[in-house]
Formats: C-alpha cells, structure tokens, sequence
C-alpha cells in the first residue's frame, strides 16, 4: 500500500515543529478523522492535534470533514482555520 | 477565469481593463483589493507573512470561481492573491468581475471574497513590536460565507 | 469624498490606489466600473450620449455618498460620472469605497450605484441602426435602490 | 417678486422643444405639481408634461415630489426618469 503524504501548515507547523511526513496508513484507520486521532495520540506537541483543537483538514487538496475515507497513498493536510484575503 | 497565486504586485487597473477588453458586451466590472493593514485587532503590524498550501491555493480558487460562474451569468473572472513577506499598505488579493449588468457583478465579487477568506489555504502571520502571531481566523469569515446558502 | 462629472476618461487603477494611499488603515477598496454596451434591450448599439443636469449632478453624487458615509464606516469615496458621447467599450462610471474591512467597502460601493442609478440626473440616448432613442428607465433599478430602505 | 427658472432634459426637452424659461411665478401655483400642471395645460407638445407622464421634477437641484412648495425665483427642473450610471 503506498504512503500516505501528511502535510502540516501555520500554526499547526509551528506547534509540530514539523511541516509534512510520509507514514504508511495506520492500521484500523480508515478516515482522516481516525488518522488525526493517531497523530494526536503521539502525545506532547502532536496534542495539537487532538479533538480540541481548530483543526481543518484537506484530502488531496480539498477541504474535507473527518468521515473523509482513507485508502492509502493520499495527500493530507491538516492546517488551523485559514486567514487569507 | 484566471487565477493567480504569486509574490509580485499586481496593477488593479490594468486587470480591471482586459475583463472588459474586446467584449462590448460587459457593462459592469466590480472588482476588490484587500490590502495589509497597520493595526491587527489590539497591536500594531510591521509585517505580515502569508503562508499557501501550493498546489490547493490555486484549486480551491478555481472550485471558488468555478461556483460562482454557476451562480451569476459572468463574462469574466480574475482572482490574485499574493504570499510571501509584506508590509502595510501593500496590496493582497484582487478579485474581478465582469458582467453584463452591475447586480451580477457585485455579487460574484463578493461571493467570491467570502468563500475566499474561509476555503482557500492561506495564513497570516504579523509582526508586532511584541513579536510575531499567527492571525486567528474570524468568526464573522464564517457567517459572511454561511449567508449565500440561505439564497 | 471625492466627486467629479466630467467628459474624459479616467484611471481606475490610479483611483483604487489613492483610495488607500497614505492610509495603512485602509484594508478592503471595493471598486465598480460601468461600461458601454453593444446591446440595448433588443438592437445593437453603436454609441451613447449622456445628458446630464450641470450643477444638480455634482450635488445629487455628493448626497449620495454623504448618505453612504452615514450607514458604513469608510475611509475614502470615490465617484467619476462621465458625460458626452461615447462608444461601445468606453467607461462610464466609476465607483471606488475604502474602508477598514470589506463588507462596509462592498455594501457602501453597491449603495452608491444603486442610488446613483435612480438619482443622479443623467440621461442616455442610444443611436442604433433604427436611429437614435432615450433609454427607458429599468424598474429593477428603482428595486435595487429601494432594497437599501428596508435593512 | 423673481422669476421661476425653470428647465428640461432629455426626452422631455426633446418633446417640448425648449431647454428652458424664465417665467414669473403664475397666478395660484404654489407648488411644483401646479406649476407641472400650469405648463401642461399650454396643449400641444406640453402635454409631454401631463399627468400620466412619468415626469420627475427637482427643486434648486434636489428631486421633489409635487408638494414642494413654489415662492418664485426657484430654479425648477422637469425630466424623464434618470438613467445614469
């Protein structure tokens, strides 16, 4: 199964001190929600990722909710609420 | 349509000038700046970076225009927006719109800057004589986009 | 406030940037530029020639946007009325609003052509192929304007 | 008592063939609406100023429904809806 991308931006960079990894799809993580409850549970500075937290995700570069479905090999983004314009 | 994700500056007037060029059919172009202001919400902002998701900036502005061209009956559209290390004064974003007559136009542009402020990947990040500070995202963002579903 | 009635054509991108010029507050110019059509409600138009009223024009603009002063919070205003025959794909009327945020520069902007459009004396003559006619004035204008009344 | 300046645009001044007049302030008009009426009943091309006429007046350059009280020397303008912009 290919990796998956995961990508971190802004404040949520900052906080990971990290700006993107490629991880093989966690087993029983089917979701991009269960995938940022993986992530979170890495503990210290991933609790930013944690249930909490103003988190928006993106699923192959679109804006998705937490049922958005995993296969593996996918880009994931996980970034605060955005603030351009 | 014509989006653009860049760190140079952009002539307002000049893009103003081709959603109209050669289509004596366009009776109205609203268009908007947004620009880099002096004051955040208590302190005052020397700087201000934008950060961008490359790749989806320039795709969730497509699907934004995209949406709004099935909204309103437009002849033309152009978003730039701008990343990198700015100072205050210097412009950010352009949105232009072109249509036959103004009603259409108003609405798309502003449509297009709602949607923009609350879907597109960007962050801001100001410099203040207390330090630097990721901008929060605004609660009346959401309830400006939230009001084009009610129509 | 800044009004000017005149024959020649103007600079939108020059007015959008003194719009802000020298003002770091200013974050969002909401602009409008309205255009000569090729087509009336049914012929092909080949020019136009705006009457206005010397004098009462200046003075009904400058209502206007003391008005749109009134409801929004703005830093600059900016309205050019041209006057005179003009051609398919000429400018007729700009529109220019800063203010600290956007939804002031936009509802300001859109207020100001609104009431502009049913208040402003000015008239136009079409010249088609059938010869010449006054342009009847649109019902969905006199609607636009009275939405304003309501909130 | 000074003169009425009275004036027309547009279609209006098209129908009546006249831009404008100085005209004393006639007998028993007191207002823009009798003024309006006044001029209309001169028959022919005035009655473009008629009731059923969709006519828009200004006094001293500002728009006025037919109430607008007259006292002589006034500047009175009578147009056609506007169509501007």
């Amino acid at each position: 199964m290919s990796e998956l991308n995961i990508l971190y931006f802004a404040s949520l960079r900052e906080a990971l001190g990290c700006s993107g990894e490629r991880l093989a799809l966690p087993d029983g993580v089917r979701t991009v929600g269960a995938l940022r409850e993986h992530l979170a549970a890495r503990g210290e500075g991933w609790a930013a990722l944690g249930a909490g937290r103003n988190v928006r995700a993106a699923l192959d570069q679109r804006m998705v909710g937490p049922d958005a479905p995993l296969a593996g090999g996918e880009e994931v983004a996980f970034f605060p609420p955005v603030t351009g314009g | 349509m014509s989006v653009s994700v860049q760190r140079e500056d952009f002539d307002a007037g000049a893009e103003i000038a081709a959603l109209s060029a050669g289509n004596a059919g366009v009776g109205a172009v609203a268009s908007f700046v947004g620009l880099v202001r002096d004051a955040g919400h208590d302190q005052r902002v020397e700087a201000m970076t934008l950060e961008h998701y490359p790749g989806m900036t320039e795709r969730a502005l497509a699907e934004i225009v995209v949406e709004a061209e099935g909204r309103w009956r437009l002849l033309g559209t152009r978003v730039i927006h701008r990343h990198g290390r700015l100072l205050p004064g210097e412009r950010i974003v352009f949105v232009g719109v072109a249509s036959a007559h103004r009603g259409d136009a108003f609405a798309a542009c502003e449509f297009i800057m709602d949607y923009l402020k609350t879907r597109a990947p960007f962050w801001k990040r100001e410099e203040t004589p207390e330090g630097a500070r990721w901008v929060d995202a605004r609660e009346s963002d959401d309830e400006a986009a939230a009001r084009w579903n009610a129509n």
